[in-house]
């Protein structure tokens, strides 16, 4: 039996001994933990070589399901997608075990918890490795079904019940527009199998339709304005180790589905480039905007997420153009960009998520303006956050500078070359860019601000402590990964090497990566050169300052004499200049409350950020759909006659429609 | 060679920074202070101890620290006047504003550090201003990069030349103007901000670093003048005569000197803006530079 | 072999006498259930050879079963024989607590087995008038069901039930007549209205023949709960006992439209193309798509809720008769599929009824906290109804929406599309604080053996059939799919 | 014979007018049972040969609708004890000109009917003007009983319809149907006899407890 076979079994395995062994809180995630682990025992290899060698292994299923060949590939693009997948729900597991100790075990529910986990790991393993539109139809309904179950974890919230159900909701629907792409797609060939379809065949009106279709339900999964609202609901209801998990990898799953789908209409067009351009940089520009508003962190990192989906965005629809007009730099730098951007926003996304975790059970609360002074009580995790922060907001040495640099490029390579159709939204994406970096900067020093330095504005804050190893590990690990791969990304790029011939075409020239990669050896010498100046400068401080007096002193307040935590700038009136500017489309709730009086009494101030999509499109759809449906419930008012009538008047007319000859 | 010119960066960039007030003070009819002022106080703080909050928690020592270690780096990247710089490679000047944009980071981290709502506003603001001037700052380098064909920001600087100026010269004076703003931007000075002041709730850069004392302050204000050192180098090489020709140097240092008065005049013939009209002035940056591209793509 | 058809028939016939014998409540359910069996052995025996030995006919004719009935008697058998497993489970407290005295017990196996036998009836008739008698039949059998516990509220829907579908199939009796009406004088070898003669018979009178199939789709379309004359269907269901509910809409509608197909297959054949047919079926299918979407959006009884829905999956079938072999394909499938879970689900609201006293929605919370088994249950019918993978429903919608857009249906494909996903919304919304959250009574944790066996056997089924589709089945599905269409 | 026909045609006509009219229940159950009588008659002495079969058929109809079926309504009746009156949606008057204008349009409508082989087409008139009768007492009276009056009167119309169209219907369907009719009243009479035990009314139209 093949190894691919394993790798979709072992974590099912694993779940499925967890839900049965589900009564025990240890046993349970032990059970998943090694489920985790087989796969990814059994993954190394095939992923190794898809990537280090760009050869696929194949595996077919002997019998058929439902009439079509289920056939099996890991290619270097799934693999590289896989790669996530695989090492990453392991380590968030591992988070995951020592985060659910903190629940008290009921009737199986720490069983189904880690059973759907690993559901969703399976889900998403096939969903990578499908060849086929219903099979890949399938593994795609469960991988969004199982998160459902996961952000129903603390069901007892009605928030996370509402959550789940606007997740579900966009999932399904999403999946409905996907089922529909595929019969579409699938009608131009004969059969489902990805190797029958036959774009060629399609007029291009109707390749621009599929691929409308597949960009909308691929990316309600991915998260991409004006169809991220699920996102923001469900990633604060959810465990923190799941909504690392969903926001780090399975969004990318979206990604992913449009990447292919682009394969599977036989290579960009220009126009999709530009879609894809546009999308981004809304996306990012709004949802950076929207993060900035929050107070609550893990809503969030949840619109920092569907910034970065941005991001991505920008970098393939950058590599998109560059295919469609033959510009392999253009090409390659963009693809290049956004792929390792996917990985880097697993890695630094994750992390961030998982502190969240370690907060909202140190502090009971996610309330930024709640929190503060955390650097003390939590070190590590504070270590870990900033620096997680940093490599959001795309600074050097870390890893999200390399990806952002590398779409920069490209983007600016494009201003050079002559062609005007495809200057003018890669200009954009340029500007684009430097604003979302900008805005995300702001961003993030807010939260790392707020949340870790200054003094404690609540008393849970200042009782708060460093946890059990198992969930600062994770963490770690992922730090040095954020560093390291930010300082030696001249070698981490070969990882995208083969998933780019994927999806360039097959003439396409690798040269400019290697150019990628000389420029990126060259930002390692610097980025090494300013840590040696760091310690250089350090160490000379110390020297300077050592028999000298150092006083310790209360902040100065400008002469105020008794400071106290609640008088520091607060996480809204830090965000305060950037709401104010964009309220327009933030639209704010405030409540203010300012007494006129001589001597003023309580004043207060509180302003909330709603998304404004949810406000102004489905919230307002939604009822009036319902309003228009029910008007039709009069028809079941109860009295027999009528009903009776309801036949007579239904036969009537069908005979007359008979008798007309309109039937 | 580039050496020398580091070497000569390094040096000189206080004396730019005493060039401006130098100037300000002659506008103002005053004698002002002598030109090597800023190294004294250099050497004055170095030699001081330091104070710090007791909220503070680390990130207040090591900001400086960072900050000045990145601008050093900058300075590797931006070539002097005809020396090329000692690093270059395609989209360099990417790398350029990261790093500013790092040595940002830490410093409104090192702000919020204290626990105090002086710097807390401060690093807000800065936020705020700094994320708007990024998109103009790329933007006028993907203006040069379009007119020049050149993608470091050294081949940019060396090969633009007065061809340029005669087919471009529209666009190039939009880049200028943009770059101009971005610069005053980026160095917070007046129309943005007030350098001189402290007090003022209406700061932005130096209200962020009330807190800071002794060698810290130091490196900060050292980082300062690195800043406007390097910003003011870029800006004068759009008007050198292109090609690596030493003895272009001269020139140049006067033109650097040229800017520094420039922005001293700015500055003593106008009042700092109301915050509300700062974006405006940053937006109006980034539109520059965008009809310079505009202009590029009709031609 | 073919005497096995005479005993399907009698099998429950004798289970009805036996029942006169017997003295404990108890054994009364274990009787029916024992002639259930005895009926799924037949079956079985019948399965073996099925591919081989079908058509079979017996009763010189008059008892006929080929693919398209023997699919709807696998689907009937597997309905009751559920349905008579968790009556063990579902009667039990009634049983114990006296609610139940031996006479009712008695009286409710004699119906239920005396449904069986009326549909059986439906199923094997080859006559087209013994096949209404049949249909009429169940009608007035199952009334009885429904009032087994005579609330005002149960009479009252069987009084509608009664009086709705007695006129319905009273109408579908005119289409009948028009059917023989049809036939010219010169119809040949027509002597006793046998399908399998009147399939073959030429020359008749168009005119009539639709008019006739008219009559018959709106009168079993009564009886399928076809919108708009559907409007027994949500009183019944709400009001009879859980397993006749699951019986019900499992497959008492399903027998009404079997009725329909039957007479669209002969149309088909006479006017050589199923136009006329596929209009009407597309047209009723999305009438019932659309209309109970209102109703679930605003249900706030369990048990209606369920019956809305189960207007609505009818409608899919309909729609599906109406695509052309696949979209019959597709039907087929989608029944199977559907009586599952409808049995399920209904099961579970019934026992979730019985627990907290009230079908009322607002009232049930926190099931999967409160009773496990029943939620659990609960939970995959819904989802299984609403159309997630890998339950098996979504595979025959995917089949539903491949035949559509391979037979061009856009609009149709449309506003499928739409009805169903507005009743995912709706149903999801009104399930989660079922389900989910706070239960609102103290745990059971005690559940009967044929409760647990059914609720696991059915899941494993529709879990089964979403991933797994046997190739023996697919081919004789195909075959009933051909039969359905008329088209050979 | 034909006379004699016409005449039960006629008195066909004038039993449904009569109760489209009369406003007493139990008049109307004696109305219905002549018809029933009537239209068992029918088959004889109309169209096809006169064979033992449809004399045993006709006799069954008979006995059912002219005596079981008034049997069991007025016993109803008496046990309900409802009140006599039939309390229609429609009053009396606008029942019988619709009645008429009904009969006339479908004798128009039989005659239009492209029924071949048979020269009955009165015949088939009186079937569909007895029907649209049954179904306009269904839908326009309150009483649960007149209600199944209507679907009384409807079957008769069917019944007539098939006597005149259908001459291949074998004697097993037909005596299906007579005995599915029969189960029928007998479930309705058994139904009005519980709703008049639980709600004490009948009046069909005040069950309105489920909806929606």
């Amino acid at each position: 039996m093949s190894s691919l076979f394993w790798l979709i079994l072992l974590p099912f395995a694993g779940g499925f001994v967890a839900l049965i062994d589900g009564r025990s809180r240890t046993r349970s995630a032990l059970w998943a933990l090694a489920g985790l682990t087989g796969a990814l025992a059994v993954a190394a290899r095939p992923v190794f070589i898809a990537l280090a060698s760009g050869r696929s292994s194949t595996a077919t299923l002997p019998w058929a399901i439902i009439g079509e060949q289920v056939q099996l590939v890991l290619d270097p693009l799934s693999a590289f997608f896989l790669l996530p997948v695989v090492v990453l729900g392991l380590l968030f597991a591992l988070y995951g075990s020592a985060y659910m100790r903190h629940y008290h075990a009921e009737y199986l529910h720490h069983g189904v918890h880690w059973f759907f986990y690993n559901l969703l790991a399976t889900g998403m393993i096939l969903v990578l490795l499908a060849r086929n539109g219903l099979i890949f139809m399938i593994s795609w309904e469960v991988m969004s079904l199982a998160p459902f179950f996961l952000v129903l974890f603390h069901d007892r919230e009605k928030k996370s019940r509402h959550a789940s159900w606007v997740y579900l909701v966009a999932g399904h629907l999403g999946g409905m527009v996907l089922l529909l792409f595929f019969l579409l797609l699938g009608s131009s060939g004969h059969g489902l199998d990805f190797s029958t379809f036959q774009p060629q065949l399609l007029t291009p009106g109707f390749r621009h339709l599929l691929f409308g279709l597949a960009f909308l339900g691929f990316g309600v999964k991915a998260g991409i304005f004006p169809v991220h609202v699920w996102l923001p609901e469900a990633h604060p209801a959810a465990p923190s180790h799941v909504s690392a998990y969903m926001s780090g990898v399975m969004i990318k799953m979206g990604i992913y589905g449009i990447l292919r789908s682009i394969q599977l209409l036989g290579g960009p067009v220009l126009e999709w480039g530009i879609l894809l351009v546009l999308a981004g940089v809304i996306s990012g520009i709004l949802a950076i905007l929207f993060a900035l508003a929050q107070h609550d962190l893990k809503r969030l990192l949840a619109y920092s997420s569907v910034e970065n989906i941005g991001i991505i965005l920008l970098g393939l629809g950058v590599g998109m153009i560059g295919i469609s007009l033959q510009q392999p730099v253009v090409a390659i730098f963009g693809l290049a960009g956004g792929l390792l951007h996917i990985l880097n926003h697993a890695l630094f996304k994750g992390m961030l998520f998982l502190g969240a975790g370690v907060i909202q059970q140190q502090c009971a609360t996610l309330e930024l303006d709640k929190l503060g002074g955390l650097k003390k009580q939590l070190p590590t995790t504070a270590f870990c956050f900033l620096l997680g922060a940093a490599a959001i907001c795309g600074l050097p040495p870390l890893n999200g500078f390399v990806s952002e640099f590398l779409i920069y490029c490209g983007a600016v390579h494009g201003q050079t070359i002559g062609i005007v159709s495809a200057a003018w939204p890669l200009l954009l994406s340029l500007a684009g860019m430097a604003l979302i970096g900008g805005l995300a900067t702001a961003c993030f020093v807010k939260v790392g601000g707020i949340i870790f330095l200054g003094s404690p504005r609540s008393q849970h804050a200042v009782q708060a402590s460093e946890t059990t190893p198992a969930m600062y590990l994770p963490m770690l690990l992922l730090a040095a990964a954020c560093l390291g791969l930010g300082l030696f990304a001249p070698f981490f790029i070969q990882l995208v090497h083969y998933p780019l011939s994927v999806l360039l075409p097959a003439s396409t020239t690798m040269a400019p990566l290697a150019d990628a990669t000389t420029r990126l050896k060259d930002i390692m010498w610097i980025t090494g050169v300013m840590l040696c100046l760091v310690l250089l400068l350090g160490l000379l401080r110390i020297i300077l300052l050592r028999k000298r007096q150092v006083a310790i002193a209360p902040t100065w307040g400008c002469g105020y004499l008794h400071p106290h935590p609640r008088m520091q700038y607060t996480a809204s009136s830090f965000a305060r200049p950037v709401t104010l500017f964009f309220e327009a489309v933030l639209r704010p709730r405030v409540q203010r409350n300012v007494s006129e009086k001589l001597i003023p009494g309580t004043i207060s101030y509180t302003s909330t950020t709603p998304d404004s999509v949810t406000r102004y499109g489905y919230t307002p759809l939604f009822v009036g759909v319902t309003r228009l449906l029910g008007i039709l419930r009069w028809i079941q008012h109860g009295r027999v006659q009528l009903y009776i009538l309801y036949i007579i008047t239904t036969l009537f007319l069908l005979l007359m429609a008979l008798a007309g000859g309109w039937i | 060679m580039s050496f020398i010119a580091l070497i000569l960066s390094l040096a000189l960039a206080p004396l730019l920074l005493s060039i401006i007030n130098r100037s300000k003070a002659v506008i103002a009819g005053r004698r002002g202070a002598p030109l090597l002022q800023p190294y004294f106080n250099l050497t004055r703080l170095l030699q001081k101890g330091v104070v710090y909050s007791d909220v503070s928690s680390g990130l207040v020592q090591l900001s400086p620290v960072v900050n000045l270690a990145v601008l050093c780096c900058c300075v590797v990247l931006v070539p002097l006047g005809p020396i090329p710089a000692i690093l270059h490679f395609s989209g360099d000047f990417i790398l350029l504003a990261y790093l500013m944009g790092m040595g940002r980071f830490i410093t409104m981290l090192g702000a919020l550090d204290t626990g105090s709502s002086f710097e807390g506003m401060g690093a807000s603001r800065e936020a705020f201003f700094a994320a708007l001037a990024e998109p103009a700052f790329f933007l006028t380098m993907a203006g040069l990069a379009r007119i020049t064909g050149a993608q470091s920001l050294n081949d940019i600087l060396q090969t633009i030349n007065s061809e340029h100026w005669l087919h471009a010269t529209p666009s190039l004076l939009l880049i200028a103007v943009a770059f101009f703003l971005v610069f005053l931007a980026e160095n917070a000075r007046i129309p943005i901000d007030d350098p001189t002041t402290h007090l003022e709730l209406t700061m932005i850069h130096e209200v962020m670093i009330l807190d800071h004392s002794g060698p810290d302050l130091a490196m900060i204000e050292y980082g300062v003048a690195l800043k406007i050192w390097l910003l003011a180098a870029i800006f004068a090489a759009l008007f050198v005569p292109p090609g690596t020709n030493v003895l272009w140097l001269p020139l140049f240092l006067l033109l650097m000197v040229a800017i520094g008065m420039l922005v001293a005049m700015v500055e003593s013939s106008m009042a700092r803006l109301r915050l509300i009209r700062v974006p405006q002035l940053l937006i109006s940056a980034g539109v520059f530079a965008g009809l310079a591209l505009f202009l590029e793509f009709v031609q | 072999m073919s005497s096995l058809l005479i005993l399907f028939l009698l099998i429950p016939l004798a289970g009805i006498a036996l029942a006169s014998r017997l003295r404990r409540g108890k054994h009364f359910f274990l009787l029916s259930l024992a002639m259930v069996l005895l009926d799924d052995l037949c079956l079985l025996v019948g399965v073996l050879k099925l591919p081989t030995s079908l058509p079979m006919k017996t009763a010189d004719g008059w008892l006929y079963l080929d693919a398209l009935s023997g699919w709807h008697l696998l689907v009937m058998l597997l309905v009751y024989t559920a349905g008579s497993v968790f009556a063990l489970d579902y009667f039990h407290n009634d049983l114990a607590g006296g609610r139940l005295n031996r006479a009712t017990a008695r009286r409710y196996n004699q119906l239920w087995l005396g449904s069986l036998w009326t549909m059986t009836l439906t199923l094997l008739a080859n006559n087209i008038g013994l096949m209404w008698v049949g249909m009429e039949a169940t009608t007035l059998v199952t009334a009885f069901l429904i009032s087994i516990y005579a609330t005002p509220a149960a009479i009252e829907a069987m009084w509608k039930y009664l009086i709705i579908c007695s006129v319905g199939i009273a109408f579908a009796f005119i289409g009948v007549l028009l059917v023989t009406a049809s036939l010219q004088a010169d119809a040949s070898g027509v002597h006793q209205l046998f399908f399998t003669e009147l399939i073959k018979a030429t020359g008749y009178n168009h005119m009539l023949l639709k008019a006739a199939f008219l009559f018959s789709l709106v009168g079993f379309g009564t009886k399928a709960g076809l919108a708009p004359t559907h409007t027994w269907l949500p009183d019944a269901h709400s009001q009879a006992p859980g397993p006749v509910s699951a019986m019900f809409s499992g497959f008492m509608l399903n027998a009404a439209l079997y009725c329909i197909m039957r007479h669209a297959a002969l149309v088909n054949h006479a006017l050589a193309s199923d136009q006329f047919t596929s209009r009407l079926f597309v047209l009723f299918g999305l009438l019932s798509i659309t209309i109970p979407a209102a109703f679930i959006l605003y249900q706030r009884d369990l048990k209606r809720l369920l019956a809305y829905s189960s207007i609505e999956h009818l409608g899919i079938i309909t729609l599906g008769l109406g695509l052309g072999p696949a979209g019959c394909f597709a039907s087929l499938l989608h029944t199977l599929n559907h009586s599952m879970a409808k049995s399920l689900s209904f099961f579970a609201a019934g026992r979730l009824g019985q627990i907290h006293g009230t079908h009322k929605i607002q009232q049930i919370r926190g099931a999967l906290h409160s009773t496990p088994l029943w939620g659990v249950a609960l939970a995959g019918g819904l989802f299984a109804l609403i159309g997630t993978a890998p339950f098996s429903i979504f595979i025959s919608e995917y089949f539903m929406v491949k035949a559509a857009i391979g037979r061009g249906a856009t609009v149709a494909l449309i506003i499928f599309l739409l009805g169903i996903s507005v009743i995912f919304v709706a149903l999801l919304k009104q399930m989660i604080p079922m389900l989910w959250g706070e239960g609102n009574i103290e745990r059971q944790e005690s559940s009967s053996w044929s409760g647990i066996m059914v609720v696991v056997a059915l899941l494993t089924l529709l879990l089964f059939f979403g991933i797994y589709l046997p190739l023996p089945m697919h081919n004789f599905l195909n075959r009933a799919a051909a039969l359905a269409g008329g088209l050979q | 014979m034909l006379t004699l026909m016409s005449l039960l045609l006629f008195m066909l006509v004038l039993t449904n007018l009569t109760l489209l009219g009369s406003s007493r229940l139990a008049f109307c159950i004696r109305t219905v049972a002549v018809q029933g009588v009537v239209l068992g008659l029918v088959p004889l002495f109309g169209l096809q040969p006169f064979t033992l079969q449809h004399g045993l058929l006709s006799l069954c109809a008979i006995i059912l609708k002219g005596g079981i079926f008034p049997w069991l309504l007025l016993r109803g009746l008496r046990v309900a004890r409802v009140k006599r009156e039939v309390e229609p949606f429609i009053g009396f008057n606008v029942s019988l000109s619709i009645g008429f204008f009904t009969l006339i349009g479908s004798v128009i409508f039989a005659s239009r009917l492209p029924l071949t082989g048979n020269n009955n087409t009165l015949i088939i008139a009186l079937a569909i003007f007895t029907m649209l009768t049954g179904l306009l007492l269904l839908v326009s009276r309150r009483k649960a009983l007149s209600m199944v009056l209507g679907y009384l009167v409807l079957e008769n119309g069917i019944y007539c319809l098939g006597t005149a169209v259908a001459d291949h219907i074998p004697m097993v369907v037909e005596f299906g149907v007579l005995l599915d009719v029969w189960v029928a009243v007998f479930g309705m009479g058994i139904a009005m006899y519980q709703i008049n035990r639980e709600f004490d009314h009948t009046d069909v139209d005040r069950l309105t407890e489920l909806r929606g």
